[in-house]
Formats: C-alpha cells, structure tokens, sequence
C-alpha cells in the first residue's frame, strides 16, 4: 500500500493551496487588520512548509522573528493608522490595468521558463543542523554576517537617537 | 542587599502555608453552615416583640414611642380596640419592615415596657423582597424563655425590675387581658 | 506639577479618555475617575463623586439627636466608633454634658481599636491596589476580625456599633473585654512586625510607592488635608495633640511624620501610627477606672430622645479620625431635632487633591494614590 | 524499576502491539501518532485544570482559608463544576467588537500551548516528537502568543483590553530577548537543540543549576518565563486592578476559559522546560524518571503561584527597565561566562566563572544604583 506516496504530496499540496488562500484574502480583505491576522497565518503556513521539507531551523526562526516580532510590528503599525476600519477606503485603484497588463508580461517571461524546467526532485531530504548553518555562518560567510551585524547595530543606535531626540 | 525584602517576604507567606496546616491560628475560616462563630450575648440583629405566658399576653402596650423613635420608621402599629371602639393597651397591628430595619437598636433602648429586642435570629432569607420582609404580630412574638435563653444577663435584670414594678402596682398593668 | 503633551512632529499620538469606575475594582465603591491618558500617562484627571449620596445631613434635620447616631456610622462604615465619637464631642459641647471617667476611657479604648481595625485594613487594600493578590488583605482580615468580635461583644454589631450616646456609651464592657483587649494588643505588635515584613522591605513594593504621588506640605495645608495624609507630607498636626480632647492629654504617645509626601510615606506613616495607637491602648486599659459609664442627663437622652433639647446654639466637634479630621457642626434652635446638621468627612476633603498628585503619573500609579488616600465613599459621598 | 520508569512507553508499545492484530500495518505510523497526540490533548486540560484547582488549594493556604473543600472531597470536583459553568455561561460578544478577531484570539491561543507540549521531554524516551529544533521550536510557539493577546485586546474594541494588549506586547518582546539570551548558554554547552540531548547532558548530578552560569542563566529563564506567561509580578496586561482584567476584559465563558486554559498550560509548559533546560528534566536517582519530571515541575510551578501569593506588581516601565537593564546585559554576560566555563580545565572552570559573575552582577548593581529603592527612617513630632 503506497498510502506515504499519497499523504505527503496530498498534504504537502494541501498546505500550499491553504497558504494561496490566505495569502489571497490578506491582499483582498478590506478590514487591515483583519488583513494582518490572514498575513499571520500565512507566515505560519510558510514555516509549516520549512518543517515539511525538513528545514527546521529555518521553520523555527520564521516563527520567531515573522511571526513573533515582525508581526507585532506589523500591528503596531497598523494601530497608528487613521480610519483602518472604514470599508469605504477603496482597496483598488486607477492603475489597475497598467499593472495587469505589467503582470502578464511578467507571466508571458515566466511560464515558459517553469515549464521548460525539469524540477529534480530528491527523494532523500537533507536535513540541515543547525550547527552545520553556524559553522556556515562563522566561516564561509563570516563578512557578510558580520556587515548585517553593523547595520542593525547602527539601525538601534538610530531607532535610540529618533526615539530620544524630543528631549 | 537588594533582593532580600522580596525573599523576606515569601518567607513569610511560606510560614503561613505551613502552619495553615497545624496551627488554627492560620486557618482563621469558619465553615460556615456547619459551624456558626459563637453568639455574643449582646448581638443584635431584627427586633422581636416578647410576651410572657401565652402568646396573646404581650407586653406591648401599643404606646408607639418606638414607631415614632426608629430612624429609619420602619415599625407600623395599630392600637386594638374592643366590641364598643375603647381603645385597648394592645397592638392590632405591629408590623416591621425588615427590609428598611438597619438594625440600630434604639427601639429596644426607648421602649418603657421592655416589650421590644432585638434578636439573634440572622438566617432569615425571603425570595420576596417586600411582603415577605414584612413581618406581622405574630412572626415577631418570642416568649421570655427564648429571650432568656439568648441573652441570659438582661433578662435577670429586666425580670428583677419587672418584679419590683409589680410589687408598686398591685394590679399587673402591663397584662390588659385581666 | 504640570504635565505637557511634547511636540513630536514626527508621530500623531492621540490621548485615550478612560473612565475609571463607577464599577471598576479598585475605586473602593462607586467612584469614578475620568482620565485622559496619553499611552499610559495621566493628563489630566477629573473625579465624579456622588455615587453614593444618601442625604445623610438633610436626614439628621428631620429627626431627633440620637436618631442620627446610627446614621453616622455609616458615614465611613469602616470606623463607626469614631464617627459615634465625633458626633458626640459635638453635641456634648451643644449641650454641656460631662462624661463620666469610666466613658471617657471606653471612648479612647474604642476610637484607637477602630484606628488599628482602619489602618489595617487600608493597608491590605492599597497593597491588593498594588497587585498582591488578596494576601496582605486576608492577613488584615484575619487581625480586624478580632478586634470586630470585641466590638461585637460590646456593642452588639460589628461594623454598625452604635454605640456611644451623649455622655457616656450605651452599656457598659462586658466583663472579660479588659482581658481579651489586652491580649489582641499584645499580640498585635507581632502581627505588624510580620506584615512589615511580608511587604515593607520588599523591593517591589518600594520601587512602586516611592516618588509616586507626590503631595507637597504647602499644597497638603493650602488645600486643608488633614490626618495620616498631612502627617506623610512633613506636617507635624495631630488633632488629639492639638486639642487634646477627651482624655488624650493624659496619654504619652508619638506623632510620626513623613518626609517626601509620597504613596510610600503615606503607607509608613500610618503603619507607625498603629504602635502608636497600640501604646495608647496599653496606657487606656491599664488606667481604666471603674464608674458610672453614662452621665444622668445622657441617659435620660438615650432612654428618652424626645426628651432631649439642647440648648439654642451652635457647636464644632472635631476629633483625630483615622482617616483625618472628621468635624461635626451642629445648629440646635431649642428643639428635638437639630436645626443644621454639617459633617466635614475628612475622605471628601482629602480626595479633592486627587488630581494634582496623580498629574504625569501613569495609571496603575492613580491607582495606588487613590488608595493611599484612603477613602470611604460612605463618607465621600454622604 | 525498569518497567515502572518506561510504564508509559510500554503501555504505548503494547497499545500499538494489540492494534497491529488487527490494522493494517501502513496505519501503524498513524496510530502511534495518534495515540501521542490524543495524550497531549487530554493532557494539556487536565494539567490546567488542576493547576487551576491547585492554585486556589495553594494560595487559600497562604491566606489562612481552605480554598476549595465544597465539590468532591478537598475540593476535587472543582475544577469539573467550573468547566460546566463556563459551559453553560452565556457567551457575549460586546456589540461594536470586531467579531471575527475577538473569536479568533481564544481559539487560536490555544493551539501553540498545546504545541509545546509535544517536545517536553515527560520522562526517558516520553518525548512526542524530537524536533532536532527542541528549543528554538518552544521559544518560537511561545512568542507567537503576543499576537493573538493583541488580537484579543483590539477586537475587543474596550479601552481597558487595549490597553492590556499594549502592554502585553511590549512586556512580551522585551522579556522574548532575555529569555532566547538565556537559554544559549545550554546550547552553547550542550550543543544542540534538542530537548532530549539537553537532558543526557545532564545525567547523574551535572545539573546545570550547578554551575556558575547555571545559577544566573536559571534565574534570568524562570523570571522571563514567568513575564511570558503574565503571571505576577509580571501580570500587568491583566492587573485586575488597574485595568479590570486586561485584554481579556471582554470575554466569557468557554472563550474566557481558553485564555485560563492558554496560560496555564505555558505555566506548566514553562515550567517543563526550565526544569528540562536547566534542572536536569527527569534525571535523578530511585525515582522513575517521569516522576522527577513531575516533581521539578510542580516545584517550578509552584514558586510562580507562591509569587502569586507574595507580590505586588511591578509598573510597566520599571518592569521594560528590570527587563532591558539588569536581564540583558545579564544574559549577554550569561553567554560569555558559559563559554569561559566551558573551555577552562574543571575544576578552576567553576571559580573562575563564578567570580566573573560577581563582578558582572556587581557592575549591573552599581550600574541601577540610582533606581534600586532605599529604606527610610522616620521622624516623631511630640516625643514622649
């Protein structure tokens, strides 16, 4: 009985589409902070998608920092805006056909190049340690760990200096 | 050294946890409806109108000094009156209500005949709010043994100076049924 | 102490308006406050009193002089003994009555029992004010309890005592209160001892009442403050040293006093208050003479209030509350019920400092002050 | 011993082992996990209902009163009667609340507490899944809390939620900081993620709690787990006295159960974890190795509902400065004192760490002198 060749693509395609959904209705829902809450779980769908494939280092952090901290932002964000609730705000504008024809250039570019791919699929998932992505990180890409490390550092020293600049 | 006052504290909440367990102490909560705190003699609650003999022997004299003396005027009397309208040193009527009494005692403390106490009964609960709270003649009446039994004290001297009274005035003044 | 919104041009920040109460947990009663917050700072502050108003002053012009006294216990239905107290200084300064000695020391014993059974529990209530999950309150439960099953004993009812009259008390002690008084003051120093040390030192406790509600000693006397308030903000005024009244003067006891004025001080102050109270009570019963407990002409009072006219004339009784000064005016024109009937409730006046402490502070320190204030809305609102 | 200390992994081999006469082979998988996940589930609410039970035994006995004694014998059935309460207790939804946020926040909350369940290591070999992640997998389900608090508090359109929602989240993130930063230096030392692996480090004494770094790191990890989970002194977003009751002021019945089931559960959950990461998890001698899991745990959870019964709450900048100026740096250090343990020969590795660690609590003292509150002495007027 090959029920496993079954459930793991069928769940897998299942989670993919159940991502699309909410990623749809974050674009389209007029409430934003309703909009904020669907982005939310589709964030968790994405880290669902890490655990799938075995990247759970990766999984776990996208929860962490997307889900966890950047989501809050998202939201405090959206609590300083005026009027977030008032569904007479258009959600579409003027624009509307220079971006669709924008957008079926892009997929005129795009779906012969999907197609013509052959997508080489590894039965044997490699799970990457996170050991192995430290050593990674403090060898092989030790410069530009270490740039990402000034910016964000300098990004505090200024979120400091904004913050404290009324005084 | 900081950090020590908070310790301090959970010392001593950890203290009474413990003893919770064998001191009665620290374990001060009275079970309510299978324990009672014990009565004091001189707790008042609702007043009840006492008699001495019989039931319809009352020592109200229906005078009104404590209809006219409650403050908050929650007692109604009604003077009775015989077959030929004479009116008679007896209630018809002496209704309170408990729902406006607040229980301050001065009734007792201003009636001349000594006919008013104020009770221990405090488990009186009722679904209805105004006639149910509105106690008649006759749930009020209590006899001098109940009245002797809750407040032993009071009753000796009220009985001794009741005594001496009756000795001054031949005929019992205060039993109009003779 | 004015508090600003500052110019920052860079965000738009609006002011939340909140109103704290009338059903909130920690307004003690039906208190509210109207605050506009800006995050969780206080901008401003208006209290709404009135909640609770019951008429009490125009109530007492329509009945007799002792009618009124089970009303005055439930002014501030914590301390009835001193609400008793107060209104009978003054109507025995209406009519001149003396009390005899034995009432006079009852009186004392009975007043500083009621400071010890307020301060005990004000504390436990400002520190579940301050977050402590009912445990500092259970412990002032625990305490006050004994002290309400002598008044029980004494008086009849716990809370409602009604138990002083015009020169004298109702009844006189039962026979054992001397020695279970005594004991409950023996052993309440080792009460406050552990109570001190569950919160006094710890760090929490101090980090939140310490420089918050800060209440100057010239703003305190401008704004007549009176009682443990004015005393934390550095002002030495006790009315039982001031006045002396009743049999105060004959008693050695201290008058603590704070420094900064804050919620810190105002929770010291009456901690120390309570072994003062505790020495006083010590002196009372060991001196307690034996006596007649009424005066004749009191008693003729309280066994016939009809009978009762002071004189024509007016009278200010004030005694050392608890909570402050608590003064009774009183206008007689000759008759069975008092012409003017005026209560000054020390909660009422204290309270209206409110918002001058709470400016700049932020919601959980509103909070605290309140209660550091200590008020009864029985009394607030009459 | 052996068999009482692997009772609950035979019971589930024995479990598999009847099914298996019976279902086909390829549903094996599923029923193994199946039966794993229906333990959790059933688990994680009764674990919160007894703590609820147990917290009101426990601080009723601080308080000088039974706490419960009515339902059942000692009050047992308590926690039964409250569940049909909230049951049968009508659920309002305030009239101008965004409704679909203010359903969503109760239910979804639940969702990561049970989660987390599935990688505590209960005994030897009693782990649901072992994530290789074990960790970091807690750490991320238990920050993704502050959203749906948030979510709650503003869907409930009361001043009072939002206002205990604005709070939740920044005393959330800021403590989230400390308490990653804390837990590395068991990484750092163990040197992997892994719940499981955590624990065989710690076999026979070598606790972790007994090492330098051990002590701060234990300390920082319970702190920020109780600030996590909002329990005093850390409960401000629900300060029943200041806020009514936070962002759960406009919730009732069932919804308002799952908040209650939500933080007890992290409660417990956190409670596993610090006992796991720090205390050894279920090593420990003569007892089965479950029963020390128990044991630590209750312990943990334990102090936090002794702090419930001991503390006044902080305020909410005094608590942002405890979190931003005395955990952090400390954990900062924390890591470097750890590595320094660990590459140093053993036995001067210990007294070298720990008189780092004085100096370094030292200096974060020196440094807050001016906001650590002084004692006071009071004057008398009219001295006897």
């Amino acid at each position: 009985m090959d029920i496993f060749g079954l459930i793991g693509p069928a769940s897998f395609y299942g989670f993919m589409a159940g991502i699309l959904v909410l990623a749809v209705l974050t674009v389209t829902t007029r409430n934003l902070f309703h909009s904020a809450i669907f982005l939310a779980f589709t964030l968790i769908g994405v880290a669902c998608i890490y655990f799938f494939l075995r990247a759970e280092f990766l999984g776990g952090v996208q929860i962490l920092l997307y889900v966890g901290a950047i989501m809050t932002l998202v939201i405090f964000a959206i609590m300083l805006t005026a009027k977030m609730g008032d569904p007479s705000i258009p959600q579409s504008n003027r624009q509307r056909l220079p971006v669709f024809l924008a957008l079926a250039a892009l997929a005129f570019l795009l779906v012969p190049q999907i197609v013509k791919t052959s997508w080489k699929v590894v039965e044997s998932l490699k799970t990457t340690s996170a050991v192995e992505l430290g050593q990674a990180l403090m060898s092989e890409f030790v410069l530009p760990f270490e740039l990402i490390s000034i910016v964000l550092l300098a990004a505090l020293i200024g979120a400091i200096a904004i913050a404290r600049s009324d005084q | 050294m900081f950090g020590l006052g908070v310790l301090k504290g959970m010392w001593v909440t950890f203290k009474n946890f413990v003893l919770s367990y064998f001191s009665k102490d620290h374990l001060v909560t009275v079970q309510y409806p299978e324990e009672k705190i014990p009565e004091k003699e001189r707790f008042r609650n609702f007043p009840f109108l006492i008699y001495d003999d019989k039931p319809e022997d009352l020592r109200c004299v229906s005078c009104d000094i404590c209809a006219k003396e409650c403050p908050p005027k929650c007692i109604t009397i009604v003077r009775d009156s015989d077959a030929q309208g004479k009116p008679l040193k007896r209630p018809k009527v002496f209704d309170i209500d408990f729902s406006i009494c607040m229980n301050c005692g001065i009734c007792e403390e201003v009636c001349p005949f000594d006919a008013i106490f104020m009770d221990h009964e405090f488990e009186i609960a009722e679904f209805g709010r105004f006639e149910d709270l509105n106690y008649h003649k006759e749930d009020l009446l209590k006899s001098n043994e109940y009245f002797a039994k809750i407040r032993p004290q009071d009753v000796a001297r009220i009985d001794a100076k009741r005594r001496e009274k009756t000795k001054k005035t031949e005929p019992p003044q205060t039993t109009p049924t003779t | 102490m004015q508090y600003e919104l500052k110019d920052a041009p860079a965000f738009e920040t609006q002011t939340l308006e909140v109103s704290l109460g009338p059903q909130h947990p920690s307004t003690h009663g039906v208190f509210r406050m109207n605050v506009v917050l800006d995050g969780e700072t206080i901008v401003k502050l208006k209290p709404v009193m009135g909640y609770l108003h019951r008429n009490h002053e125009k109530l007492a012009e329509n009945m007799t002089w002792l009618g009124s006294m089970p009303y005055t216990d439930r002014l501030d239905y914590i301390c009835s003994m001193t609400n008793n107290f107060a209104y009978a200084l003054a109507v025995e300064k209406l009519a001149n009555l003396e009390v005899p000695e034995r009432a006079q020391y009852i009186r004392v014993i009975m007043a500083e029992l009621t400071r010890l059974v307020n301060h005990t529990l004000l504390i436990g209530f400002l520190l579940n004010d301050l977050g402590a999950f009912f445990t500092p309150v259970l412990y002032a439960f625990r305490e006050r309890e004994k002290i309400l099953d002598l008044f029980e004993a004494v008086a009849g009812s716990r809370m409602m005592c009604n138990y002083l009259r015009f020169g004298g008390v109702k009844v006189d002690l039962t026979s054992d209160f001397i020695p279970r008084a005594r004991q409950i003051i023996n052993k309440y120093p080792k009460f406050l001892d552990e109570f001190e040390k569950l919160l006094s030192e710890n760090e929490i406790l101090m980090a939140r009442c310490q420089n918050v509600g800060v209440l100057p000693k010239e703003l305190a006397i401008n704004a007549g403050i009176s009682g443990p308030m004015l005393r934390a903000s550095g002002v030495p005024y006790d009315i039982r040293k001031v006045d002396g009244y009743s049999i105060y003067n004959r008693f050695k006891f201290r008058v603590p006093i704070g420094e900064k004025g804050d919620v810190y001080d105002r929770y010291y102050v009456r901690i120390l208050e309570m072994r003062e109270s505790i020495k006083i009570l010590d002196q009372a019963i060991k001196e307690i003479p034996d006596g007649e407990f009424i005066t004749k002409e009191g008693g003729v009072g309280a066994r016939a209030p009809r009978n009762f006219k002071p004189p024509k004339g007016d009278a200010y009784g004030r005694i050392e509350a608890p909570k402050g000064e608590l003064g009774f005016y009183l206008v007689s024109d000759g008759t069975v019920k008092p012409y003017r009937y005026h209560v000054r409730p020390p909660s009422f006046i204290n309270l209206t400092i409110l918002e001058d402490m709470c400016l700049g502070q932020k919601v959980a320190d509103a909070i605290i002050i309140l209660g550091s204030i200590d008020i009864v809305l029985g009394e607030v609102d009459r | 011993m052996e068999t009482i200390d692997q009772a609950f992994v035979l019971g589930k081999r024995a479990a598999l082992n009847w099914m298996s006469a019976f279902l086909p082979d390829w549903t094996m998988v599923f029923v193994s996990i199946i039966i794993s996940a229906t333990a959790i589930v059933i688990f994680g609410p009764v674990t919160m209902m007894y703590l609820t039970w147990f917290e009101r035994k426990l601080v009723g006995r601080i308080q000088n009163r039974f706490g419960p004694n009515r339902v059942g014998p000692w009050g047992l059935l308590q926690p039964i009667a409250d569940g049909i309460k909230m049951l049968t207790k009508e659920d309002i939804v305030p009239e101008h609340a965004d409704k679909f946020a203010h359903f969503l926040a109760p239910v979804v909350i639940v969702i990561p507490a049970l989660l987390i369940f599935s990688v505590v290591p209960f005994g030897r070999g009693m782990v649901a899944v072992d994530l290789s992640i074990g960790i970091l997998f807690f750490l991320a389900l238990s920050s993704t809390t502050t959203i749906w608090i948030f979510v709650a508090s503003w869907g409930s359109r009361n001043k009072f939620s939002l206002l205990g929602g604005m709070r939740s989240v920044a005393q959330m993130i800021s403590y989230e900081i400390p308490m990653v930063l804390s837990v590395v230096p068991v990484l750092l030392v163990v040197g992997s993620f892994s719940t499981v692996s955590i624990v065989e480090a710690q076999s026979g004494w070598n606790w972790f709690i007994f090492t330098p770094w051990g002590i701060a790191g234990f300390l920082v990890f319970f702190l920020t787990g109780v600030a996590e989970v909002n329990r005093t002194p850390f409960d401000l977003p629900e300060g029943e006295s200041e806020i009514v009751a936070g962002f759960h002021t406009e919730y009732s019945g069932m919804k308002f159960a799952l908040f209650y089931m939500a933080e007890f559960m992290n409660a417990f959950s956190i409670s596993g974890i610090v006992a796991t990461a720090y205390l050894g998890g279920w090593q420990g001698p003569w007892l089965p190795s479950w029963a020390w899991f128990f044991i630590k745990t209750y312990a943990l959870v334990f102090v936090m509902m002794w702090f419930r019964g001991t503390f006044p709450r902080l305020r909410v900048d005094q608590l942002m400065g405890f979190a931003w100026k005395v955990l952090l740096p400390l954990t900062l250090a924390n890591i470097f004192i750890a590595a320094l343990w660990l590459n140093l020969e053993s036995p001067k590795n210990n007294l070298i760490s720990a008189l780092v660690l004085v100096a370094i609590v030292t200096i974060i003292y020196w440094a807050n002198r001016p906001e650590v509150p002084k004692k006071r002495i009071y004057r008398y007027a009219y001295e006897d």
